[in-house]
């Protein structure tokens, strides 16, 4: 399946783009990650650290757990920072 | 109580208390707002940049904003908050929330906030007047705050 | 933190949230504002009256205000309570508090209104459409939360 | 000593008058509730119910057990109800 990936803030920076089409057959976000930090060293640092990663399935935020299953984008980002 | 409009807005241009509170909560017996204005801690700071995830702030705010209402019985509410580049000194933010009773009112803003503060995607990056840029960290005390609801 | 200015104050007129909040807290990063409006539970309610005691309303009014800015560390608070008779839906009364931190201003603008409540001296009284005018008791539940702090 | 006593809410409807001028010997706020009480059903009526009346002396908030002295001004009234 095609999935559109998101990066916000350092993770963004780290890996040097906002947003990457990835084919994968990843059934899980952790198996995706597998997948991305084993492309290059930007990825693999990026996702260094899972502790300060979090993610949003089809923009409703998720556990690194969750299933992909019919999921369309994903987003990773470090702990949000608003208000 | 709330109808579905859509009481939540993301923007980069300022906001102001006055023009956001007219016709806010008629009805209501009480009304709180919270507004965060850029604070410069060092001394040495120039800017604040928020950046933050279009598709999915603004229904994010609002989705969560229906559900405060709902629970603390809210009359109105009102979230404004802002990304982009901004100066010390200026608002980055607002909630307002209107209920018949004052427990309710403030309960929902301080909930609203804390939610906010590490539910809502956004990221702050400090920038320094001598041009260094440094992410904010989320405050695990930020986290224990959530858990109080 | 507080200079001895005269930051509250008691009065018939009406009050205006944004011109009572220009220049207010400059450098605080946390706003909060409550306001407190005229409401008709009953829907018999023609007005509320509000007696105080002259001689003394502000300067406890004042006291209590710069007690609660120390103890909250705020950067500026302000009261504004009103007196006479107020139609359904005026505002009553507002208090506001900047502090550098939101838990600091959310504590004392609840804190002021747990005083107001129980400890200013204001008496309500409700005329009803009917021409009836009836006392507002006292609530016990204010009491109890005086007591929180 | 002469003490001015002020009633405010209920109290002042009951008494008939927002202020009156006393001349009295009482030590306590309540050796003074009770030669008041003593003068007139209106009075009377007013201080019936101690556990709803609030006072102040020189306009700070006290007990009803203070002591007079040196107060110029005595005010009686409901519980409060600002706000």
């Amino acid at each position: 399946m095609t999935i559109d990936v998101l990066y916000f803030a350092w993770l963004r920076e780290r890996i040097g783009t906002p947003r990457e089409q990835v084919e994968t057959s990843a059934r899980t976000v952790r198996d995706l990650i597998a997948e991305l930090a084993a492309r290059d060293d930007w990825h693999a640092a990026a996702f260094a650290d899972l502790g300060a990663v979090r993610c949003a399935l089809d923009q409703q935020l998720s556990e690194l757990d969750a299933a992909l299953d019919g999921v369309r984008e994903v987003a990773f980002f470090p702990p949000m920072t608003g208000g | 109580m709330t109808s579905p409009i859509m009481r939540a807005r993301v923007q980069s241009a300022g906001f102001d208390l006055a023009t956001e509170l007219a016709g806010f909560g008629t009805g209501a017996g009480a009304v709180v707002t919270f507004t965060g204005v850029v604070r410069d801690d060092s001394g040495r700071m120039a800017a604040l940049e928020i950046e933050h995830y279009p598709g999915m702030t603004e229904r994010a705010l609002n989705d969560y904003g229906q559900q405060a209402a709902s629970r603390f019985g809210l009359a109105d509410w009102r979230i404004v908050h802002r990304h982009g580049r901004l100066a010390v000194g200026e608002p980055i933010m607002m909630v307002a929330t209107a209920a018949r009773h004052r427990r309710a009112a403030f309960d929902a803003a301080d909930y609203l906030m804390d939610w906010l503060k590490s539910r809502a995607p956004f990221w702050k990056r400090e920038i320094g007047r001598d041009g260094t840029a440094c992410w904010v960290d989320a405050k695990a005390s930020d986290e224990t705050a959530l858990s109080r609801w």
